[in-house]
This record gives structure tokens, C-alpha cells and sequence, in this order.
């Protein structure tokens, strides 16, 4: 694993990735929070512990490359830009909401910050992204469409079309498995005809398998921006495997009891924000600067929330809109 | 009788099979160890052990496959599709070979497997895990298809299913789990094809299926009490095989026919319905045949947004009390 | 006007919109260089290149799941299915991904595409590529779906499907790929969700489309004929949007209404229909709505039972006299 | 490629493995002139070049052990035993059809022989194959299910997700892919991102690459017994990719002229029956004995031919029949 050592980054971008880790822990601790409160309603995904793979990507990424997220998307919005805010409100079911409370949890999407969306069947993003991609080449925008997704995800149909027609048209996009070990309940390994369920795939599409620690936000930025670097001059699509951990469960209330308490540990002390705090410090990086960007992150999810709190319900008048681009759901005269 | 939830009512119905047969076996995502996501095939594992009991990948096809090629070789497997929506990834495994494969062989192979699936909306989990699907099914010729309403019909149901030479289809209703009803003690098996008149009535038959039963059987207790409208209240259960003739005599009786459907408004089980009423119960019509739908819109995830987008009591009571009106 | 085949006028109209729009691209299996397994793509690949006409592996996931990420960002592809039983491998990219994704963005993201497909029976090709499935994807919100009859038609529709800034389904028969009829010169536009009266009537109205539609025309024509019988047959062209209107007007003249369906018998388009008549033209019916269809069953290969099983000329002419004699 | 050299197969085996291909032959070069006459309606998809991997397959295969084969699968069919007037009556869709004239050449199934089917969508038949060799595992009856599909089919997602199934199940399952080096007009090398589009996918399975002469139908029955074995073993499934190549055009009235004439007549040059023929004569096999053969297939033919001229057109009362194992269609009371 760790094929890759830590960019020299400049002080700047590795505090940029510090603030988006944090912004994201913070922001998604309180959505747990929320959730148990009963603010959060249905369901929700935490990528709580897998911060450094959204950041690393989206400091690599320009501002109009296309990010293509799971259910667990939360993380990469925030990472692409997308406020807070809205955010909580379609967490909440607010009129707020990002998408007006019509999506959800699981399809978070901001195309104003090229975030496409998030996507709840497994591995159905993957030839979407391709196409993405492939409409960037055709339209020679130089743009690079950058697809996260799970390991569980190498195992379903869509993954290994996608992988092959991306390789076949050369298209200008990153895939991104986010191995966190495990599917909802069960280890990928359990299931998983190899051990590293994207890396050792990658051969079967002409591909170089590539392993990042997905723990390690500079790490896993050197491997982005050599990968965008490759799809935006034609080399074509890349599979990365980053290997992380998610700390809680799969979603909701799941406590992750089904996962060995040392092996949980030893993954929560490898936290990518508090070991990238200490490496920040290590390099003579200030700890106030580093305190106050934790506070702004604070800061900014209470403001978030309030927001999204003092929101309204939907009318349930937007039920019937927007089915169609005229606005409407109309199908008949 | 015992008393039990919704939910502890699959793993019971399954339960009852594999103790009965040995070729009975189960695989899914998560189904085995963790007793599935929604606890739905909880202690299975437990009690029938890993050969019986396989959690697999995320592969629709792979699952919905291999059930079928166990199916035609010997075994009765029951497999799971996690949420109702991943019909979609599977589709030509279930409308395309599952459904067909009988027939193209004119009967050389049949292919005896249940698919069990969690149906429907409720639960604030959006437009790709809340759908209803059984007219997606039910418009696929060589395919059975349950929606029981009640823990006693999880059980009962499951029981045919699985005993039943040809492909089903069960439609566990998430908005349901959480439910209790009794179950008979010993072996409890309800016929397909059998629907439950859940409320007799003579002003109007209201047909429904899953979640939307109760809701019927609600609305149709405040028509009588604020209206005086007497509404006859069926539970189909079964989609295929349809009890038709359950719902033509009620009609015959009522003259006005109403569905209740969560499915959005096109080309649902409803129209079904209304179209063989229209047909073969036409003359004892005395009012327009009316389906109270989900509006054709994918389902929006708030809770605000969804609860009022499915059909309610109170759109019911206002949707009968009106059309009804009107009719005089 | 020039006369064109149908299987002519499916390039002709692609031509058209690709000239007219260079965002227009086209990809599917053998569309390029072969020109399409029915030649339905002949001449494109030569005229607009291989950067517009793409051949692809036998992926259609990743086919139609790469028309609508191209979709979404700036293009309007036309993703070929080269046979429309193949939406079942691909269905969750049509029923969950394209046609949700605009709601669940709220508008954010529209998804502007064409997917065509080879429908329909008549070629001996058996149950897995014989199918019409326009109910699978009319059941389905968010996605607009027309079914042409006639070369014009074809190429009218498709200029609107191309147009249209939401997803469209182009159903197109095989059986009526050899068939010719004239196409308007210069820019043919049809609009999507308007009915074509085929024929005037005032006895019965026969609804059909696609194949259908001149067997409904023929039949009428021998009901004439033979029995004095005046049918107005009506070509929906367009499922979603529906011409309602259409259909509630004849009926309000005629009464009666038939449907005449390719699919199976359950949940077709025809029961939509026949629901909406039996809501809201229920006043002016005086007799049952009757469908006509295949029977629920996959669909027989062999010549002399695929030929049986789909609604004939003779079945149609026979139900409708008989039905009408009944009603009396 | 021909990683196994011809085995010392004894001489009935040889004179066997000659047979069946013959059959084949003779079966498909007639049924092809019938479809030119009318005969044999709807489509047909002929192996015609590609016998060997059918006949060295089934002389692998025990009696219950399972076929699954596609649309282009009489050379399967009748490698298993299915009788050919049945297999001509259902060509013509005639009353006598194997199906009775419900499934036509596309499926081709005989289950009294183990043919457990014809499959023609691309790739749906692996995770059903992979299915009934989970139940000969499940019932310890030590049958082995064996899957033949073409290139193309490599590039679907059924192929991935019953690949890795069954490799974590370790099924008894031989997956053979059939590199005829087209799918209907198109190339499979323009579309895939490997050459060998099966072997160079095995590793992504945990598997090793398995790549076979397909028209040497020695070296495929030696790949047969094989991985066979190994599938009845309790060692898991294979992937053998056997490279071959069709005559003529994919389906119907193709004439495949999208193929350069010199790889058209450099494959003919390696006809699998005319070269075995060489093959038997040169280890000392008497000519006649092999003409005495050819013969035998050619009186076969005729005699199925004419069984099912003879045979009447299916009654239209069997369209109702067969949907349900009852017997009947009927789905409502
Ligand atoms: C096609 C499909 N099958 C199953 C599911 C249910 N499901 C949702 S998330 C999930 C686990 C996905 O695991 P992985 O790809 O590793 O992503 P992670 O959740 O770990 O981020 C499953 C099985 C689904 N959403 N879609
Ligand atoms: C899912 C699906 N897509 C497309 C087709 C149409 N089709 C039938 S055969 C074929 C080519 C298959 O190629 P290959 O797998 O190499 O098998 P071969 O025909 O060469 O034996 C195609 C594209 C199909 N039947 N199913
Ligand atoms: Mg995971
Ligand atoms: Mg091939």
C-alpha cells in the first residue's frame, strides 16, 4: 500500500485540506447527532473517518471537473463547496434543502459546484461519470469527471462495464474505490474473489492497479493530481483504490458491531484528521492557525444548522414539480 | 396464536419452510450473519447454519441468477433483493429468464424460487428506495405476486410461495415491519390467489394492497361514521393470480369500485383492476371507476413531501365522499 | 415528399437532428460502421464520423448509463438498445438513474437523451426479442416515451425526441421497418403528445399504435364493410405525454372503446387507457371498455403461433362485432 | 496461446470427438441452406467452425452434468445427444420442435440431456450457470455445470458478477468463453480494453488464464477434463477462453463480408474437422472409417430434415399452455 509519499504541498493547500477534513467531520458529527434527535430523518451515510480521500481529490481538481458521489456523499459536496446549509436542510427535509427536500440524504447533488450527485444504487454512477467524461472529450472542455465509490461496489455489473468502455474510449475519468472493508454488514473480503477488490481488477481493463492510503490526505492528493494530470492530457481513466475505514456504522442507528473492536481501534488511531493534525504541527505548522480552523468549522455547522432548523417544511406543492424541464409533472392534456 | 411484528414474521414464514425442507435455501446481502438489514432474516443463520444461510456481493444478477439456476436443478432458493428498487439491476434476470424460461422450454425446465424484496415508501429513503413495484411485475407474464398486509399473510404466504412450482414474488412492505398481528400457531399457509375481504360494505368496494389496506380500512371506518357511506374493503394479497371473481362480486354488490394504489399513477396493478371491471363488470357500474394514486412523480424523500405524495386516509375519505357525491 | 421505408426513415431522422445540432452523437451496439444490425443507422457513421457515431461493447449499462452522464453535461445523445428486451439489462439506468434524476435534483440536472430501440414482434425471434415494452417504461415517471407507426412519423417524432430537453424512449417496430409511406420534405417535426385520427367513426373507437395501428385500420375497414360498423381508430403515437383529449373526444362521440395492445395482457397501456375512459368518460360509455391484446404469456417463436398470439385483423374485427352485438 | 498439447486421447474418444463435430457440421451447413429456403424462420446463429469446443467439452462431461449455452448453441445441443428431428422441427417451428415451437433456435433447450437451455440475452446464463452448479455443490451430487458464451459477452456485467460468485463460492462451474474474435459486425478487439478478452480477465477472479486452441479439439477436451476436474474436485470454477472463429456471419442472412478476406481464408485453412480429419488419418485411422462416419451425419440430417417437413405446424391452442407448471397461463380466476 502507501505506493505514493506525501507531496511537498505548499503550506497553503495542505491547510486548505486540513479545513476541508475538519469541515467535514464537524459537519457530519452533528448530522449524527441530528439523526438521533430525530432532526435527520430516514436515512444517512457518514464518511466519518474517510475525510482524506474527498479532500485529497477535490484540491487536485478544477473548478469545473465533475464529482461523482455515493450515498455516503456528504464529504465530497462539502469538499466541491456546497454550503452547509442547504446541506443540513435536505438532511432535514427542509424546504432549504439543497434540492428542496425532493432527494435526500443519498442523492446530494450541487451542479452548480459540478458535484453531479449521489447516487443510492449500487455502482449505477460509474457509467454515468464515464459519460461525463466522455462528453468532456467530445466537447474538448479538458474537463476530468472524478467518481467515488465503495469496494463492495467492484462486485456489481456496472463497475466492470463502465471500467471497460472508459478504457476502450480513453475517457478523462478517475474512479475512485473508497475501500472502507466493508459492504453495509459484511467484509468485502467475505465476498470478494480477490484481496484488493479494485486494484486487482484494474489489469482486466489495460489499467495499472494503483493502492493509496486513504488515511493519508497528502498521499492521496499526489495520487489525484497525477491521475486528473493523466485523464486531462488523453491518457485516459484511472482506478485508484484508497484504503480507509468508516468509524461508525454503515447508516442510521448501525452501531458496526460486526466488526472487531481492535480492528476498529487501530483504524480510529489512524485517523486521517488528528494524524494530519500532527503532521502539520510536526512541519512547524502553528497550532492557533490550526485550532482556528477548527473553530470556523464549528462554527460554521452551528450556523448551518440554525438555518436549516429555522427552515420550513416543504409545501407539498413542489410534489407535482419538476418532473420535467418545463417545471411540470404533467403527462397528458 | 402468537402474536408477532411484521418483521419477525418473514424470518418465521421462512423458518417454517426450511424446517419443512431441506432444499429450501436463502442468500442475499447481509442476509446471514447480520440477520439482514432490515432484521428481516434474523436467527436464520444461526439455526440453519452457513450452507443454507449464504451472504453474497453486491450482485443483483448474480443473486436473482443463481437462485434461478438452483431452482432448475433441485434446490428452492429464496433470495433476497434488499430494497424493491434493485428489481431494476436484475430485471432481464427476472422479467426476461426467470419469467420466460418455462415456457420457451415449454415446460421441459421449471424454476420454482421465491424473490423477496423490500417494497414501498415510508421510510424518508427517496426515489431509489421507496418505490412500489409490483406492477412491474405483475405486467411480466409467468411471474407470481404477493403483497401481504399482515404478519398472518407474511407467513401464510411465504408458506405458498415457496411451495409453489412457479416463480414468486414477495413484497415485504417496509412501512409494515414494525407492525404486530397474530399468526396461527402450527403451519399456517394462505393460498395465492385468495383475497381478504378486510370490510364488508355496500356502497363501494375500495381494493388495496400492503400499506395502503389499513389506510382503505381507516378511511372506510370514517366514511361510515361521518357519511354513512358503507365501503366493502379488499385486501388482494395476491397480485397473480388475481381474484378476480372476489372483486366482480363485490362490485356487483357496491356498483362503484375504487382502488387505493402507492405505485405511481401509470400502468399500476390498479388499472388492472379497473380495466377488468370496466370490462367483465360493466353493467353493475353505476359511477365512474376511480384510482387514488401516488401522483406519476419519482417518490421525494422529506418527510413532508412524502407522506402527503401517498395516498392518505384523508385523500381517500375526500376522494370516495366526492366522487361519490358527484355520482348521484 | 419523398416515400421512404420506415427502416430509412429512422436514419433519415437522426440525420436531420444531427446536421441541425453538432451535440447530437449517437452510440450503441454495430451503429457505426455495420450501420446498425437493421441497417436502421445506414450512412451515418460514413457522414458524421466516428467522434459522433460510436460503436460500443455489448455493455449496456454502461451504454445508456454514458448517454445520460453526456446528457447531463452539455450533449443530446441517442443511445441505441439494439433490441428493446435489452432495457431489462439496462434498467436501473433507465427506470432509477435518467428518469429520477431531474426530481431528485430539484431541477438541477436535466437529462436531454434519446434511447431507441428495436420493439415489437412479427419476426419469428421469440420471447427475448419479440417484446413491446412501452408499459414497462410508461409505468415508469420521468420518462416520455412515443411509439411511430409510419415513416413520417418516425422521422417527425424523433426530430421532437432529439429536441426535447427531457429523456424520450423512440420505440421502433420491427415489423414495420420494411414498410414505406411518404415523409414530408424539408424539417419534419411531430409533436410529442398528439394523437393521429387515422380514421373518423362513430360507432366504437379502437385505440392502437405502432404495429397495431393498421391492423386497427383494417379491421375498421372490414367492419365498415362487412357489418355497417363505423370505428374510429385512433393512433396514440405518443404514450407520454398522452393526447387524453384525443381519446376522451372520440369517445364522447362513439361510447365505446377499444384498445388494441402488442404487450401482454396485464398492466399494458391499454389498461391506462381504459382507466382514464372508465374515470373520466365514464357518462358518455354505454357499453364495457374492451382490450384487445396478446395473451398474458411470453411470446411464442414459431410462425404459426407467434402469428396467433398477437391480436389479428380477424380478432380484432371479431371482438369488436361481437362485443358491439352484446351491448345491444 | 495452445498452452496443452493434443492429448493421447484412445481412439474411440477420437473417432467420437470426429463424429459429433461432423454432426454438427453437416446439421448446420443444412439448416443454414434451409433458412435460404424459408425453411427455418425468425434468426439462427450457426457455429459452423466453431465445433471443436462444443465436441471436446461434451466428451469431458459426465451425463448429469449441466450445459448452458446461447442463441448459437445447436453445436452444444447436439453435442449433449439432443436428437436433431426435434431440433429441426423447432428451427422450422414446427409441432415436433425440442419446445414444441415456443422457444425456437435461440433456445435451444433439452434437459432430458443436460442442455439446460439456450440463453439469448448476452451473458445472462453465467450467474444461472453458476446457480446450478451452486446446487449440484449444495446436494453433493458432484455435477459440474459448464457455461459457453462468446467474447462479446465478456464486456457485460453478468460476466463479472458471476465470475466473482463463483469464484468466492468455489462452485463447480467451467465457464468457457468461445473467441470467435467478433460479436455480430464489430470486433471485439475495438471494443475491449484487453486482447484476450476472458484470459486477461481471470486474475480480476482470483483465477488463473486458461487459453485454449478452439479448433483443436484434442487441446479442448484436454482444457475440459481438466478444469472438469478441478470443478468436481471441490477446487472452484474456471475460466478457459478457446479461440476460434465462425465461418460465416453472425445471424440469418450476415455474410460477414466485414472481415478481410485473408483472416476469412487463414481461419477456413484451419477448419477444426478437416484438420482432425488429417490429424486421425496421419495417426494411422482408416479414410473410410472416417467417410463411413461423415456419412452416418449425413444420413442423420436427412432423416431429421425429413421428420420435420413432415411435422405440422403447431396448434395455436399451445400458446396458452406451459406458462405455469400446471400446465396453463391462467393468472386470474
Ligand atoms: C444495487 C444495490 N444493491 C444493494 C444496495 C444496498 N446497499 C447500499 S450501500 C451498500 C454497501 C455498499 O458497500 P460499498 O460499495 O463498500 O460502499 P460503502 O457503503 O462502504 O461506502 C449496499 C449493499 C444498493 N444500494 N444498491
Ligand atoms: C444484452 C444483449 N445485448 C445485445 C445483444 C445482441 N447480440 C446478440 S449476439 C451479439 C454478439 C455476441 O457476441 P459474442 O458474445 O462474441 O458471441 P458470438 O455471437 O460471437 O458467439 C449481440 C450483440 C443481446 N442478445 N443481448
Ligand atoms: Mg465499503
Ligand atoms: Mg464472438
Amino acid at each position: 500500500m502507501a505506493t505514493t509519499k506525501p507531496a511537498l504541498a505548499d503550506l497553503d493547500l495542505r491547510l486548505g485540506l486540513y479545513r476541508v477534513m475538519v469541515a467535514c467531520r464537524r459537519f457530519e458529527t452533528r448530522a449524527q447527532e441530528l439523526f438521533f434527535e430525530g432532526l435527520v430523518r430516514g436515512t444517512t451515510h457518514l464518511g466519518i473517518g474517510q475525510e482524506a480521500v474527498a479532500a485529497g481529490f477535490a484540491a487536485a481538481m478544477r473548478a469545473d471537473d465533475y464529482t461523482f458521489a455515493t450515498y455516503r456523499g456528504h464529504n465530497h459536496a462539502l469538499a466541491r463547496g456546497t454550503p452547509m446549509g442547504p446541506l443540513y436542510g435536505e438532511l432535514f427535509g427542509r424546504a432549504n434543502g439543497l434540492m428542496g427536500g425532493k432527494g435526500g440524504s443519498m442523492h446530494i447533488t450541487s451542479a452548480e459546484h459540478h458535484m453531479m450527485g449521489s447516487y443510492a444504487i449500487v455502482g449505477a454512477h460509474l457509467p454515468i461519470a464515464l459519460g461525463a467524461a466522455w462528453s468532456a472529450q467530445y466537447r474538448k472542455s479538458g474537463q476530468v469527471a472524478v467518481c467515488f465509490f465503495g469496494d463492495g461496489t467492484t462486485n456489481i455489473g456496472a463497475f466492470h462495464e463502465a471500467l471497460n468502455l472508459a478504457a476502450v474510449w480513453k475517457a478523462p475519468v478517475v474512479f475512485v474505490c473508497e475501500n472502507n472493508q466493508y459492504m453495509e454488514y459484511t467484509a468485502i473480503a467475505a465476498v470478494t474473489a480477490v484481496a484488493r477488490p479494485a486494484a486487482d481488477r484494474a489489469s482486466a481493463y489495460g489499467l495499472e492497479p494503483i493502492v493509496v492510503d486513504g488515511n493519508d490526505v497528502d498521499a492521496v492528493h499526489e495520487v489525484a493530481v497525477a491521475t486528473l494530470g493523466r485523464a486531462r492530457g488523453g491518457d485516459g481513466p484511472s482506478l485508484v483504490e484508497a484504503i480507509t475505514y468508516r468509524h461508525g456504522g454503515h447508516s442510521r442507528a448501525d452501531p458496526g458491531t460486526y466488526r472487531p473492536a481492535d480492528e476498529v481501534s487501530s483504524w480510529l488511531a489512524r485517523d486521517p484528521i488528528t494524524t494530519y493534525r500532527a503532521r502539520l504541527e510536526a512541519v512547524g505548522v502553528d497550532a492557533a492557525d490550526l485550532d482556528r480552523i477548527e473553530a470556523e468549522a464549528t462554527a460554521k455547522v452551528a450556523a448551518a444548522e440554525a438555518a436549516a432548523r429555522e427552515a420550513p417544511e416543504p409545501s407539498p406543492d413542489v410534489i407535482e414539480t419538476e418532473v420535467w424541464a418545463d417545471g411540470s409533472s404533467r403527462w397528458r392534456n | 396464536m402468537a402474536e408477532l411484528t411484521y418483521r419477525a414474521a418473514v424470518a418465521a414464514g421462512i423458518a417454517q419452510e426450511m424446517d419443512r425442507d431441506p432444499t429450501v435455501v436463502l442468500i442475499g446481502e447481509d442476509v446471514g450473519a447480520a440477520g439482514g438489514v432490515f432484521k428481516l432474516t434474523e436467527g436464520l443463520f444461526d439455526r440453519f447454519g452457513p450452507d443454507r444461510v449464504r451472504d453474497t456481493p453486491i450482485s443483483e444478477q448474480a443473486i436473482v441468477g443463481a437462485a434461478m439456476g438452483a431452482a432448475m436443478t433441485g434446490l428452492r432458493p429464496i433470495a433476497e433483493l434488499m430494497f424493491s428498487d434493485f428489481f431494476a439491476v436484475a430485471w432481464d434476470m427476472v422479467a426476461n429468464q426467470i419469467a420466460k424460461t418455462r415456457y420457451m422450454t415449454d415446460g421441459q425446465v421449471s424454476v420454482p424460487l421465491v424473490l423477496r424484496t423490500a417494497n414501498g415508501a415510508g421510510l424518508r429513503f427517496g426515489a431509489q428506495h421507496s418505490q412500489s413495484v409490483e406492477n412491474w411485475l405483475m405486467a411480466i407474464p409467468g411471474l407470481k405476486v404477493v403483497a401481504p398486509s399482515t404478519p398472518a399473510d407474511v407467513v401464510g404466504l411465504m408458506a405458498s410461495a415457496v411451495r409453489d412450482p412457479d416463480p414468486v414474488i414477495v413484497c415485504e412492505h417496509k412501512a409494515l415491519f414494525a407492525t404486530k398481528g397474530e399468526v396461527p400457531d402450527g403451519e399456517h399457509v394462505v393460498p395465492l390467489g385468495t383475497a381478504a375481504t378486510v370490510r364488508e360494505g355496500t356502497d363501494c368496494t375500495i381494493v388495496a394492497i400492503a400499506a395502503m389496506v389499513s389506510r382503505a380500512a381507516e378511511a372506510a371506518d370514517r366514511l361510515a361514521a361521518d357519511d354513512g357511506i358503507s365501503a366493502e374493503v379488499i385486501d388482494l394479497r395476491s397480485l397473480v393470480p388475481l381474484d378476480a371473481q372476489a372483486i366482480l362480486a363485490s362490485v356487483a354488490k357496491t356498483s362503484r369500485l375504487f382502488t387505493v394504489e402507492e405505485n405511481p399513477r401509470l400502468c399500476g396493478w390498479g388499472a388492472e383492476i379497473v380495466s377488468l371491471v370496466a370490462d367483465e363488470g360493466f353493467y353493475s357500474l353505476d359511477a365512474p371507476l376511480v384510482r387514488i394514486t401516488t401522483p406519476h412523480v419519482p417518490l421525494p424523500s422529506a418527510a413532508a413531501l412524502e407522506d402527503a405524495a401517498l395516498p392518505t386516509v384523508d385523500r381517500i375519505v375526500d376522494t370516495v365522499r366526492r366522487r361519490l357525491d358527484e355520482a348521484k
